[in-house]
């Protein structure tokens, strides 16, 4: 039966997803090079936001790609062009044992988490009414209406968020900002 | 015929710890950093998954928050990082380490 | 009267507090008065009066903070009382006679009288956690006193004897909280009557006697619990060390009367003869410590160990002639030790140093105080018609017949240390002076009547000792006899 | 929405107003000029804050779609954040002047760190809590690392943003997988969601956990559980992410160092008692237990020996937060008994209020002592001090002994009701290793009085000008007497009556 569906066009989607998802994940974690392994992340993401779409979630995955992937990503980028860490000096000495590590986590500390909390889980398959509830609630309409609803709770978070970033900016100024009278300053 | 829902959960969870094996093998803070984005992305899988199964919009709106703190943590991790290696003037690996004691 | 003790706590309190603000050189007779009215006060504790509950007179209830079950209640019976004049009589003869640091004269006055109150909070406390409370925070003005006003190794002895002491009573504080839940009083007579009753948990009151005996053997510096003691007492400023010796050690036989034998229930009763064991190892290793040292002053604080020893065995060995025997030699070894550590002060002071090689020639040049400084170590060795040989009979004489071979190893622990003190004194004494620097030792008015009334208790307890032991007889066993009037 | 809703959520929003209003006024005026104003105004606003929370009384109310529940605990707790927000930044103007930071941008940021920590104390659903929690850890990087061009704070920001960042993401995973599997146990077991709840609120979850048979033990609820209560310990600054708290907080200006330290621990520590109200007596299994005791014990013992040997003053109040974090846990760890959850919860709130007094006051003797802003941080120029400043010594030997648990402060009474609270709740050998835990931490403290009054030093006393910190330390070591003598008369009474059971139950959902 989990064969078949995997073999389903929906389950080709997942399996090819999937596979991506973790090989970039990978990649991720064992590149030396910093460059290299943003752009893994870039695909890891990519990956995930082709997930989404297999779960509905339109709009999310169009945010994934586009401030995700887009925008925090070339951040990234960004900062590793800036402090010249592309051409950091590779010591590869500790590559196998990462490779080693990251491969042994994932099967094993991933597999085994999940077959602990996955214990005694019934294998939930989607409900036949949830294809057509399941698609209009990942629409920008579907999740407007949720997120703007002042009957649920989701709009005092979202308000809060606002100052979150806020603090984001205030900190970003601060931080990486011009800084004023440095003579004076204390090294 | 659809897939179960744990598929997604164990991929979820092996890309979480995918992200904790980087975070403590890393020495770049911002290798560790870009793991920590892969623990997050893993957790928005894992939301919007089983928000999809449910049929219950709270997994979706959950993801939003996350990515606007994602959005946030990026602009100032990345901001201090920036000070401390203007500061440090060393672009290598393992610069935190004058704390001790 | 019943807020007499209340009365004997906050007048050294309120002198110190006034002592430290006003200008050094009052601070001595604003803190001679308030410690000596404490002390007259304290004579009219012995005497029965007040409200009397249980066996204890005086007794007085106020609430502090009732939600924690923590209440000011006080109350006296012959052995607190005594224990309570013990601590103001020493308290005032450490202010007169000693004199105090140059530079800190306010501090020191300060740490003294505050230990003093609240060694006298402990001592006539009803309520578990308050006793608890005194007990423990009394350290703070030790430890203070040693930290800054000590001898060489000031800081290591503080740190030790404070951590040391601390981590006793933390037990004592897991044990108390442990009968608190189960009880739901820190109340010492009813937590005495429900234990009498037997309703309380025994596995709880084995936990209760195992901790409270850590916490009181190792303020009594029981071996091997003694080890804070030798650092501790050698570095401790005089004044200070006569309420350490002769006040504060004694609150650990004090627990074991109180609290440790009437509460800990039947396990309490089965640690007894590991407890006389101990004594009896107590007062071997201290005079062999004592024999091992060549400064007059660890020389008595050692010998302490060793008569703390027998004042435990006296405490535990359940044989009334010997627990008042061990009441009135608390008395005893306050008053003799303070003299002891006094004349070592004395000593120092006038010749330069502490050590029995480099003194001598005290006999010739000031006849009183070496006839004083004889009676006293008479008294510390125990020898007929002194003090000493009064308590120590009676220890021994209730102690033989229930454990004849640790009393046996006990005596005979006494009778090396007896010799050995005798020919330390005798050598620093006579002879001609073997140091140049050394000074005459002449006594003020005020120095000369203390020295000679301490002898005059010396003598006057060691020819009749009778009011007293009356009075050291009433020592906490007729808390039950209200329970079970056809006993008495 | 009404005017109700906006006032039970008044004080967050008027810090987070605040926040805005002080950065406004300091771009648009000259800096010279701003230096008082904006403090004055800062102030104002944590005072109108107060105000709001204190008219809010004890009784619950819910607001915004069951977001967030403020009851007496909450009232209290919010007072204590504004508070703590108003000292730190009147202990602060000395280190703004000496070392020309952006003087409007850091009062913002305490005012919006307060803000955010404010709602993760009156957040009823997870989602709140988590995004309050972010505003609160956002802003705590950005001033840990706040004094630039100093390598140290420099470091401790991005040891503290690495850590907590991480640490955010397990929170999520946690967050996620009880949104999981609290939405299947409901669906399974035919139980509607309320109207206006989501899975994460916590009465959803409560609803789930005494409702549905076995969802206690289900293993991924716990692990959700675990890694919840794990990262919220975190932001606490308690083990097993406990090395972060010591560099953070001898990187950090004393100032700020204090702030992070104790609005971090009201904060998360308020969640998690909610959290552990609705564990109160449902089956959990051991795993749960195992783990809180796991890391309170750990605490305890890591942070008491971590401080035994310290150079660095600062470091060992790092430490010593560690353990007393865990003396919390353990207080916490008693609420989860329903005979003693009420004992437990008193204990855990006057140990809070108490901690960040005697925290705030510590860190503010350490700046008071500095000179030029540089604190006093190694523990050897506090040699000698006693003859030097007595004063100062004094005050630190009273937050020292309070940090030890002596009698006559109220780090006594603080363990006191801890312990009582432990032991009803059965916990023996538990409070056993706890006591040898803080018998080692006597011993560290004990080192620094010894240095203070023991040792003699050639030292010359150094003439400071920080006034602000002088009142802040004289005033909190005040307090920690007074409480410690006559708590009922100072402050307990206002606990008892506004410490209530938090609401939450399975009965109120209909």
């Amino acid at each position: 039966m989990t064969l078949q569906a995997l073999l389903s066009g929906q389950g080709l989607m997942f399996l090819f997803f999937a596979v991506a998802a973790i090989a970039s994940g990978i990649l991720v974690v064992i590149l030396q090079n910093p460059l290299r392994a943003a752009l893994s992340l870039v695909i890891n993401l990519f990956s995930v936001a082709g997930l989404y779409l297999s779960l509905n979630a339109y709009f999310l995955a169009t945010v994934q790609v586009i401030v995700y992937a887009g925008a925090i990503m070339v951040l990234f980028l960004f900062v590793i062009m800036l402090l010249n860490m592309g051409q950091a000096n590779l010591n590869t000495s500790y590559r196998g044992v990462r490779t080693i590590i990251a491969f042994s986590s994932a099967i094993g500390f991933g597999g085994l988490m999940s077959a602990v909390a996955l214990k005694g889980q019934p294998n939930v398959m989607l409900p036949a009414d949830a294809m057509v509830t399941g698609s209009s609630a990942g629409s920008v309409e579907g999740i407007g209406k949720v997120l703007y609803n002042p009957n649920l709770p989701w709009l005092f978070a979202f308000e809060w968020t606002s100052f979150l970033l806020l603090v984001a900016v205030i900190g970003a100024v601060v931080l990486a900002g011009k800084r004023q009278q440095p003579s004076e300053d204390k090294a | 015929m659809s897939i179960p829902l744990n598929y997604y959960i164990v991929l979820s969870m092996i890309l979480f710890s995918l992200g904790i094996a980087g975070v403590t093998t890393r020495r770049n803070p911002i290798l560790i950093f870009m793991s920590i984005e892969l623990m997050l992305n893993a957790v928005n899988l894992s939301l919007i998954a089983f928000g999809r199964y449910l049929g219950d919009a709270g997994g979706q709106m959950l993801t939003i928050f996350v990515m606007a703190v994602a959005a946030a943590e990026v602009s100032v991790g990345l901001g201090i990082l920036i000070a401390i290696f203007r500061t440090k003037d060393n672009v290598d690996v393992d610069v935190l380490n004058g704390l001790k004691g | 009267m019943n807020e007499l003790i209340l009365v004997i706590v906050a007048l050294p309190l309120i002198a110190a507090v006034i002592a430290s603000l006003v200008h050094e050189k009052s601070a001595k007779s604003i803190s001679i008065i308030g410690s000596a009215i404490a002390c007259l006060l304290s004579i009219l504790g012995i005497t029965t009066g007040g409200t009397i509950d249980r066996g204890f007179h005086h007794v007085f209830n106020a609430p502090w903070l009732p939600k924690l079950g923590l209440m000011f209640s006080f109350g006296l019976d012959g052995m607190s009382s005594l224990l309570v004049l013990l601590t103001t009589f020493l308290t005032v003869i450490a202010v007169i006679v000693i004199p105090a640091p140059k530079n800190a004269v306010r501090a020191y006055y300060l740490s003294i009288l505050v230990a003093g109150a609240l060694t006298n909070v402990a001592f006539a406390s009803l309520n578990i956690l308050l006793f608890y409370i005194a007990f423990e925070a009394a350290l703070i003005p030790v430890l203070i006193a040693i930290g800054m006003f000590g001898g060489g190794d000031r800081s290591k002895a503080a740190i030790q004897f404070f951590v040391f002491t601390v981590i006793g009573s933390l037990l004592l504080l897991s044990a108390i909280i442990g009968l608190r839940i189960a009880t739901g009083t820190f109340d010492y007579l009813t937590l005495h009557d429900l234990v009498a009753a037997g309703a309380v948990d025994p596995s709880l009151l084995r936990w209760f006697a195992i901790a409270s005996f850590i916490a009181f053997a190792t303020k009594a510096a029981v071996v091997p619990l003694h080890a804070w003691l030798g650092r501790a007492y050698i570095n401790t400023p005089t004044g200070m060390l006569l309420l350490l010796s002769g006040a504060m050690a004694k609150l650990g036989v004090y627990g074991l009367i109180r609290f440790t034998l009437p509460l800990g229930g039947d396990f309490a009763e089965s640690l007894v003869p590991l407890i006389v064991t101990l004594g009896a190892v107590s007062v071997v290793y201290g005079a062999f410590v004592a024999a091992a040292q060549t400064d007059i002053k660890a020389v008595i604080a050692f010998s302490s160990i060793s008569h703390m020893g027998y004042i435990v065995i006296g405490a535990v060995v359940g044989d009334d002639a010997a627990r008042s025997g061990s009441v009135l030699q608390m008395l005893n070894h306050g008053i003799t030790t303070g003299a002891l550590f006094i004349c070592c002060d004395f000593i120092s002071r006038y010749r330069g140093s502490r050590q029995v090689t480099a003194l001598g020639g005290i006999w010739s040049d000031s006849p009183l105080f070496s006839r004083l400084l004889l009676l006293f170590t008479f008294s510390s060795v125990a020898l007929p018609l002194t003090n000493g040989f009064v308590g120590e009979f009676l220890i021994l004489l209730g102690a033989f017949h229930k454990f004849p071979y640790q009393t046996a190893i006990a005596s005979a622990g006494a009778i090396g240390s007896a010799v050995y003190m005798l020919w330390m004194i005798q050598r620093s004494i006579y002879g001609g002076s073997k140091s140049d620097a050394s000074k005459v030792i002449s006594l003020g008015v005020s120095e000369r009547s203390v020295l000679l009334a301490l002898a005059l208790m010396i003598i006057g307890i060691g020819v009749a000792p009778s009011p007293l032991l009356a009075i050291a007889s009433d020592n906490g066993h007729k808390v039950g006899a209200a329970m079970q009037p056809e006993v008495k | 929405m009404n005017f109700g809703d906006i006032h039970a959520a008044g004080a967050p929003i008027l810090m987070a107003v605040g926040g805005c209003v002080v950065l406004l006024t300091d771009l648009a005026s000259k800096r010279s000029a701003t230096r008082k104003f904006g403090t004055f105004l800062a102030i104002l606003f944590c005072i109108a804050s107060m105000v709001c929370s204190y008219t809010l009384g004890g009784q619950l109310r819910t607001a915004f779609s069951n977001g967030i529940a403020v009851e007496g605990l909450v009232v209290t707790m919010q007072i204590l954040l504004a508070a703590i927000a108003a000292i730190t930044i009147v202990a602060s103007s000395e280190i703004l002047q000496s070392f020309h930071l952006p003087k409007g941008e850091y009062r913002a940021l305490i005012l919006l760190a307060s803000a955010g920590a404010m709602v993760l104390v009156q957040s009823l659903d997870l989602v709140n809590a988590f995004v309050g929690i972010e505003i609160m850890s956002v802003a705590f990087y950005v001033l840990a690392g706040y004094r630039r061009a100093q390598a140290a704070s420099e470091e401790a920001g991005a040891k503290y943003f690495l850590m907590g960042a991480f640490v955010s993401a397990i929170l999520l995973f946690g967050i996620a997988l009880i949104y999981g599997s609290v939405g299947l146990a409901m669906k399974a077991n035919g139980l509607e969601l309320p109207q206006g709840y989501s899975f994460t609120n916590i009465v959803t979850i409560s609803k789930a956990i005494h409702q549905v048979p076995g969802f206690g033990t289900s293993p991924l609820f716990l692990l959700g559980a675990v890694m919840l209560i794990g990262s919220l310990m975190f932001k606490a600054g308690v083990a097993p992410f406990h090395m972060v708290a010591p560099d953070v907080y001898q990187g950090a200006p004393a100032p700020i160092a204090g702030f992070l330290a104790t609005t971090s621990k009201v904060a998360a520590f308020t969640i998690l008692m909610r959290f552990f109200t609705i564990l109160a007596g449902a089956d959990t299994g051991a795993a749960i237990n195992v783990v809180v005791i796991g890391l309170a014990l750990l605490s305890i013992i890591v942070g008491n020996t971590g401080a035994a040997n310290q150079k660095s003053i600062k470091r060992l109040f790092g430490y010593s937060s560690v353990a007393h974090g865990g003396y919390i846990v353990l207080g916490l760890l008693a609420s989860l008994g329903t005979e003693s959850q009420a004992a437990a919860i008193t204990a855990v709130t006057f140990y809070i209020v108490a901690y960040a007094i005697t925290t705030i006051g510590s860190f503010a003797v350490v700046a008071w002592l500095g000179k030029d802003g540089e604190d006093a941080d190694a523990i050897s120029a506090y040699r000698g001090l006693g003859k030097r400043n007595l004063g100062a010594a004094i005050t630190l030997g009273i937050f020292l002994l309070s940090l030890s648990g002596i009698p006559l402060t109220v780090g006594f009474l603080t363990k006191l009701g801890v312990f009582m609270a432990l032991l009803s709740a059965g916990g023996t050998w538990v409070a056993v290793v706890a006591l040898i835990g803080s018998a080692i931490g006597l011993y560290a403290y004990l080192r620094v009085i010894s240095e203070m009054f023991f040792v003699d030093s050639t030292q010359q006393e150094t003439s400071s000008t920080d006034g602000a910190s002088k009142l802040v330390a004289v005033s909190a070591a005040t307090l920690v007497i007074v409480m410690g003598v006559f708590p009922s008369q100072a402050l307990l009474p206002s606990f008892e009556a506004s410490v209530t059971a938090p609401p939450v139950s399975g009965d109120e959902v209909k």
